[in-house]
């Protein structure tokens, strides 16, 4: 009973805190812009209006259960995220997983979507998942790399226990590891489909993205699997950096502190085009991770 | 006045340098000639010339055929009969092999109208 | 009669998994004076045999469609019985008996396909034999050694000597798993095989490449920890071997996206594959050699499942190419699950049992502190999602784009039920990421002398880095995807089919039949402009084989105008060289 | 009337009948005595073998040795025995029962065979350098006219070059035992190794030079080969076989019995065999690769499997050479499937280019399956013989700790699979237009089944054998034994 509750929650949390955080950053940008932008409460109400929708179109069965599958891999991805630390609450199954488990699960749900997508019959979509998938291998290094650090420095992949050696300030990830943290930053971006490299599902010049074909209420499942994604990859990030959370609203001020971060970088650069992202990942990032592999474990075991 | 022949050194060396010359003559016809009667002809030259070297120097001067007859009765200062017999049984064989080149030789005329060793070009490498 | 036959036959391939039941002890006889020959079952081995048990019988069952080609059948009964004896060898010479029979016998069966041309089964057959021959000239080296033939651990021997008996043997089976640059046999092979046997190729042939590299290493004392000394938390030697693993991973998995074919591709995802087993090999811990097991083990699984699919389109299209397949998803159903589950398995996404392998490996350069590799290693490990999704859409999604994709059918019973039961096994292992850990994996390292890694329960797979309960996992994953399901169809609304193929958003424009709407072909051409992958995709060794065959054929005609066809000229060589030691020995005599 | 089971019958038999061979065609017996007298001589053999494996037999013929002539059937030469006479009952029964190409059936043909069997059987057993002579040039007669038997060009063109380069080899060889007599004045082999150490170096050195290329041409070894292939092509392919099969045998093994008997220290000789033995196998090999007619391709097959039996055999351990003496019979084994299924395919298809017999295996699959079987065992794959006797002679090496030889023999072996697997390939090609298949008679193929069993039973148990090869071996190998066993124990 407890996990059915404790489950329900964490989905609820997620759901709500994505919005709000999309929402905030649709006038963030806006003000930036020098418009005014819509409300806070706008993404929730787009949400609403997709999922009342009367009429869906299909493209065969797959179709419909890819975006079941990326919905379900939503939901597990949130559940094997611990929430806060040192509670019984928000936990999810996380002690049943670790954090390469949840990094595979993050990518479960778009290639589940991806099947909907080429069932779709749209070579713009088909076009679409690549340029993900192809985003996707190029960011995927250096945050893996990073994240390995860190798995390094606790010499565990239990994100509790990571959470668990990051018992103040001090010890905060973002403070005993930094170089991880400057590594991780950018591809995290990226992951989070954010700007400058959001060209995936972004407008261009024909609309081309994997979700050129859906609407109506597959559009709405669509749009709350990335919102909750977005939180769990958040969440995921405060609990390896930022020392996790005890309570709700810690976590909620510390992962939104994260997001402003992601946000102001995202709003200064340029887009990039696919391959342009994926050199530069394998470039910045990841020269950064090589650097910091050869400072935090070559030099150390030569030096010993 | 060839008195000098007798001392078996001189001899043998002439019949040495001799055989030799012949052999090489042999070897020449063998290697230079391009009718196939004449480089068999070299080919029997070659054979002749080793049995003169196997009988001139199994043999000195002053020695008598090994057979026993009347007033010759020991086998004192007679050649040794052996390079003899293993000679004749030799120009037996020689001529057997030459017999057999020189019919193949004939019916390889026949059959072609070509006599000529740089003729047999039917069997070689492919190109 | 031929009933009888088949049954033969059936009893051959199922006979890796009787001889696991049935062996016990061992047999032993002298093939000539001095060379003995013995067979036992090592743990280690026994891992392999149940490989091939599995690969064997499911491989077997789909080739006696009718018509039957009794010559690949009955070629199929000696590369069963080589392979075994591969595996029950005691000593080397029945390894080196079992592994020429193991080649001799594919290579035929590779000329059984009609698509098999001059240079794949000479590639094939040369590469192969090159890999035995240095695997005889290191049995006989090792012979040399120790006096013996039998495997063993060699004792008393100098770091050069060890070097000398490593590459020999090392080369040998890296040419068998085909790492780069000793590759170039295996995709123009595994394309051209008949379709089943491709996935023998790949299932159990490739896996005794794997066998012979982790025989080598314990052939040294410490070999699997220390040789050549350590760096940063692992073997030194390894280092080497586990690089090699990795490039040959990265570079074929781009190779594989540039594939318009899909067993083509599928054997460029099977070299990437066994470059991570032969990554894992390299870092020698017990973590990364279970990982290495594991990998073997689901590879086999996953390829035959994939190759026999792949087998089944291209029976029923004669179709091999993705732009001339397509939306076959509702003509072949079960195909397209099997291929679903197998890229789902191939990529290593939980919860299927490759993820726990790759999880194993990648923990396990974590524990060695390789980071590096690591990264390497994530980016052919991501970037294989791209081939994966290629070989899912190509054939069964988007549009069908010749004829006999559209009126195809389910592939035959026969080759549907091979695949039913290696889905079965797929998921079963999901489930349970512990079951093969404890069942298979944990009595090969304990023969090895390593700490066993098996966790409580068969659910579970755990490790000194944390683990996860595969029962959960999955259990999460299903309960979400109903819940979600139900909930969807429970909200207000209606759902229905577009009219036809071609109701697209298309930019504005209205598609018809004549608009080129299959991404298969194309997909993944645009990684060229990568500056990286261009690079890797504009390499390879085809030139410089084909370079090294043309200077072997120089060297023939070179040596064979030796050869001439005048007798004289033969005389004359005679005479020469009569004449010339003459000299030179008298010259050497007098001098 | 009992007839004595001596040596002499393996010469004095075939010569017999031979001569005696108008009185067969009268009767009609031609072809039965053709296939019976290797099946008597064979039969001869194993009667004798018991004997044999005891002490060598010492057939004194007149006058005891060192002045008479004698025959010594010891454990090696019995091995090179067996093999002739096997070899000659499978071909010639392989040529009755085949129906084959009349040339082949005719009273000549007869003839010719059995002195090529007398011969080599003379040669191999011979004590006597004269009559060694005399065998060397019965046998080299009788293979220049077999060569010949055709009588179209390309035999007559086969059996002239066969004879000028054979009879310059008999006279090099002619020469060297005029030499040795002229130095030492003794023709028995035993004596004349005795006394061979009392000539002057030089001499020894030239007598030496004369022997290695006067048996280095009949032995094909390089550089006296460049004959081997022309020969090979014009012959009929069972000629051929029989050449590849025991003619080139029994030179390779008179070459070594005269090094290991003459010298008392056989080091530097089998040093420069084992050089010529490995250019011979390379080069061969190597141009091999080129070759598009099937005769002349297991020509240079022939010529390197000879390079490495005189690799292993100029060694001079008892594993190589018990190996190599195994290779030997292998070989003889292999080639004969492989020359008589050339034949069936050259009776089949008429040609025996690669390019007519693209797709010949699927209009003759047994006779392809024989070439594939011949073929994997000829480059010593498991499990067939040519493995096995390889195994031992790569073993020895490896127990000397010699590797060079290793690296150049399976170096050997890889270019070697280059060819045959191209042939293999080629010969199971897809074809829609196959080749119009000529019939042949289904008994030719019992012959080749029978070696092609023996290569799989040698291969799969040649513990069976092995105490042969290693008695063999130790025979050739011990002079002190060989010498006592003619002139007596005290000598």
């Amino acid at each position: 009973m407890h996990a059915v509750v404790d489950s329900l929650a964490m989905i609820g949390v997620s759901y709500v805190m994505g919005f709000l955080f999309y929402g905030f950053y649709r006038q963030f940008n806006a003000r930036v812009q020098r418009r005014w932008g819509p409300t806070i409460w706008q993404n929730l109400f787009d949400n609403m209006k997709f999922f009342f929708k009367s009429e869906t179109l299909i493209h065969g069965p797959m179709f419909f259960f890819g975006p079941m599958i990326i919905m379900a891999g939503a939901f597990t991805t949130v559940l094997f995220v611990p929430f806060l630390k040192d509670s019984d609450w928000l936990q999810g199954f996380s002690q049943y997983g670790n954090l390469i488990l949840i990094i595979y699960l993050l990518v479960v749900g778009p290639l589940g979507n991806a099947l909907a997508v080429g069932s779709s019959g749209n070579p713009f979509g088909v076009m679409g998942v690549t340029r993900g998938l192809t985003r996707l291998m190029g960011l995927e290094v250096p945050f893996f790399l990073g994240l390995a650090m860190v798995m390094l420095q606790h010499e565990t992949a239990s994100v509790h226990a990571i959470m668990a050696a990051q018992d103040s300030l001090a010890h905060w990830g973002i403070v005993t590891n930094p170089i991880a943290f400057c590594v991780i930053l950018l591809p995290f971006i990226g992951s989070q489909h954010g700007a400058p490299f959001d060209v995936v599902g972004a407008p261009v010049e024909v609309y081309a993205g994997p979700r050129v074909e859906f609407g109506g209420r597959l559009l709405g499942v669509l749009m709350t699997q990335r919102m909750m994604m977005s939180i769990a990859k958040l969440v995921l990030l405060v609990d390896l950096f930022l020392g996790g959370a005890t309570n709700i609203l810690v976590l909620i001020a510390k992962a939104f502190s994260l997001f402003l971060l992601t946000t102001v970088i995202s709003m200064v650069f340029p887009r990039l085009k696919t391959e342009q992202a994926v050199d530069f990942f394998w470039k910045v990032p990841l020269g950064l991770g090589v650097l910091g592999v050869i400072l935090t474990v070559w030099l150390p075991s030569w030096s010993a | 006045m060839l008195a000098f022949l007798n001392d078996p050194g001189v001899l043998h060396g002439i019949v040495v340098l001799g055989t030799l010359i012949l052999f090489f003559i042999g070897l020449y016809g063998l290697l230079a000639k391009r009718h196939l009667l004449k480089v068999l002809i070299g080919i029997a030259l070659m054979e002749l010339s080793v049995y003169l070297l196997f009988i001139g120097l199994a043999t000195s001067p002053g020695e008598t055929a090994p057979i026993l007859s009347d007033g010759l009765r020991s086998f004192t200062h007679m050649a040794d009969p052996v390079p003899q017999a293993l000679t004749l049984t030799a120009i037996v064989i020689g001529l057997a092999v030459l017999a057999l080149g020189v019919s193949l030789a004939i019916q390889y005329h026949r059959l072609t109208g070509r006599a000529d060793v740089a003729s047999l070009t039917e069997l070689k490498e492919p190109r | 009669m031929s009933a009888i036959l088949r049954l033969l036959f059936l009893i051959v391939s199922l006979s890796p998994g009787l001889l696991l039941l049935a062996w016990d002890g061992s047999l032993s006889w002298t093939l000539i004076d001095g060379v003995r020959l013995s067979l036992t079952l090592t743990p280690l081995a026994g891992f392999f045999m149940v490989l091939l048990a599995v690969a064997a019988p499911l491989v077997a069952l789909p080739m006696l469609r009718r018509p039957l080609d009794w010559s690949s059948l009955a070629l199929y009964v000696p590369l069963v019985l080589g392979m075994e004896l591969l595996l029950l060898a005691g000593d080397f010479i029945s390894f080196f008996i079992g592994w020429e029979i193991m080649t001799w016998s594919s290579y035929l069966l590779l000329l059984r396909s009609p698509r098999a041309d001059l240079e794949t089964s000479q590639s094939y057959i040369l590469f192969n034999l090159a890999s035995a021959f240095l695997l005889l000239a290191g049995i006989l080296f090792y012979y040399s050694l120790s006096g013996d033939f039998r495997i063993g651990p060699l004792a008393g021997t100098t770091f050069g000597q060890e070097l000398i008996l490593a590459v020999l043997l090392g080369l040998a089976f890296l040419i068998k798993v085909g790492t780069l640059p000793l590759h170039i046999w295996v995709p123009s092979s595994y394309d051209q095989a008949p379709d089943l046997f491709s996935a023998f190729l790949s299932g159990a042939i490739s896996k005794m490449g794997v066998y012979g590299l982790i025989l080598l290493l314990t052939l040294f004392p410490d070999a699997l920890t220390s040789l050549a000394g350590r760096l940063l938390e692992g073997p030194a030697a390894g280092y080497l071997l586990a690089w090699i693993g990795v490039v040959t991973s990265v570079v074929a998995t781009y190779k594989a996206i540039a594939q318009e074919d899909m067993k083509r591709l599928l054997a460029y995802s099977s070299i990437a594959q066994v470059g991570y087993i032969t990554t894992a090999i390299g870092v020698g811990s017990s973590l990364a050699l279970a990982g290495a097991l594991y990998l073997a083990l689901v590879h086999t699984l996953v390829k035959v499942l994939l190759f026999i699919s792949v087998a089944g389109i291209v029976l029923q299209t004669g179709q091999r190419r993705f732009k001339d397949l397509g939306k076959l998803i509702e003509r072949m159903p079960v195909s397209f699950f099997g291929v679903l589950i197998g890229i789902i398995g191939l990529a290593g996404m939980p919860p299927l049992p490759g993820f726990a392998a790759k999880y194993l490996i990648f923990v396990s350069l974590v524990d060695a502190r390789w980071l590096l590799l690591l990264a390497a290693m994530i980016l052919a490990s991501t970037a294989a999602f791209i081939y994966c999704y290629k070989l899912i859409y190509g054939p069964f999604l988007g549009h069908a784009n010749s004829p006999q994709a559209r009126e195809a059918r389910e592939a035959p019973l026969i080759y549907l039920v091979p695949q039913v039961i290696l889905m079965a096994l797929l998921v079963l292992f999901g489930f349970l990421p512990g079951l093969p850990v404890q069942v298979l994996i944990d009595p090969v390292l304990v023969a090895l002398g390593m700490e066993t890694i098996g966790g409580a329960s068969w659910a579970e797979l755990t490790t000194t880095y944390g683990g996860y309960d595969g029962v959960v996992l999955m259990l999460v994953f299903i309960i979400a995807f109903v819940l979600v399901t139900g909930i969807f169809l429970l909200l207000r609304g209606r759902m229905h089919r577009a009219g036809s193929p071609y109701d697209l958003s298309y930019a504005g424009e209205v598609p018809t039949e004549g608009t080129p709407l299959h991404y298969g072909a194309g997909m993944g051409r645009e990684l060229h402009r990568i500056p990286l992958v261009g690079w890797i995709l504009r390499r390879g060794t085809r030139g410089f084989y084909l370079g090294l065959a043309g200077q072997m054929r120089a060297a023939a005609a070179l040596l064979g105008s030796l050869y001439v066809g005048r007798p004289q000229i033969w005389i004359l060589i005679a005479v020469v060289v009569f004449a010339a030691s003459l000299a030179a020995q008298s010259m050497l005599g007098g001098l | 009337m009992t007839l004595p089971l001596t040596p002499v019958w393996f010469v004095a038999l075939p010569l017999l009948l031979a001569f005696a061979s108008p009185l067969w065609v009268r009767l009609r017996l031609l072809m039965p005595l053709l296939v019976g007298t290797p099946a008597v001589l064979l039969l001869l053999a194993l009667a004798l073998l018991p004997e044999v494996r005891i002490a060598p037999l010492v057939e004194t013929i007149v006058i005891a040795p060192p002045l008479g002539i004698h025959l010594q059937l010891d454990s090696a030469s019995w091995i090179l025995v067996a093999l002739i006479s096997f070899t000659g009952l499978l071909a010639t029964a392989f040529i009755w029962l085949g129906d084959g190409e009349s040339y082949l059936r005719d009273r000549r043909a007869f003839i010719f065979l059995l002195l090529l069997i007398a011969g080599c059987n003379g040669m191999v057993l011979t004590g006597d350098l004269f009559n060694l002579y005399v065998f060397l040039e019965i046998s080299g007669v009788s293979a220049y006219a077999l060569s010949a038997l055709r009588r179209d060009a390309p035999a007559l063109e086969a059996g002239l070059k066969y004879l000028l380069i054979g009879s310059v080899a008999a006279v090099f060889f002619l020469f060297a035992v005029v030499l040795v007599y002229l130095q030492i004045g003794q023709l028995n082999l035993a004596a004349i190794a005795e006394g061979f150490a009392g000539i002057p170096g030089p001499m020894q050195i030239l007598i030496g030079l004369l022997m290695l290329v006067g048996l280095g041409i009949k032995a094909e070894l390089f550089p006296f080969n460049f004959w081997v292939p022309d020969i090979y092509q014009g012959s009929h392919p069972v000629v051929a076989g029989l050449y590849s099969g025991f003619l080139v045998k029994a030179f390779l093994f008179v070459l070594f019995h005269l090094v290991f008997l003459l010298l008392a220290d056989p080091g530097v000789a089998g040093a420069w065999l084992m050089g010529l033995g490995a250019a011979t196998m390379l080069v061969a090999e190597v141009v091999a690769l080129r070759q598009d007619d099937m005769r002349r391709m297991l020509a240079y097959s022939s010529l390197g499997q000879i390079g490495l039996i005189a690799l292993a055999l100029g060694f001079g351990a008892e594993a190589t050479t018990a190996g190599g003496l195994f290779h030997m019979a292998n070989h003889t084994l292999i080639k004969l499937v492989l020359f008589l299924t050339a034949a069936v395919l050259m009776r089949s298809f008429v040609s025996a280019r690669l390019a007519d017999l693209a797709g010949a295996g699927r209009a003759r699959p047994l006779a392809a399956a024989f070439f594939v079987l011949g073929a994997l065992a000829v480059m010593g794959l498991p499990p067939l013989n040519g493995f096995a006797s390889k195994l031992w002679i790569l073993k020895g090496f490896a127990e000397a700790g010699v590797f060079w030889p290793v690296a150049l023999v399976l170096l050997a072996a890889l270019i070697e699979a280059g060819y045959y697997f191209r042939w293999i390939k080629v010969l199971y090609e897809p074809r829609a237009d196959l080749p119009e298949a000529r019939a042949v008679e289904r008994w030719g193929y019992a012959p080749i089944a029978v070696a092609a069993g023996l290569i799989v039973l040698l291969g799969v148990a040649p513990f069976l054998v092995d105490d042969l090869f290693i008695e063999g071996a130790q025979a050739l190998l011990d002079r002190g034994a060989a010498l006592s066993a003619v002139l007596g124990a005290g000598s």
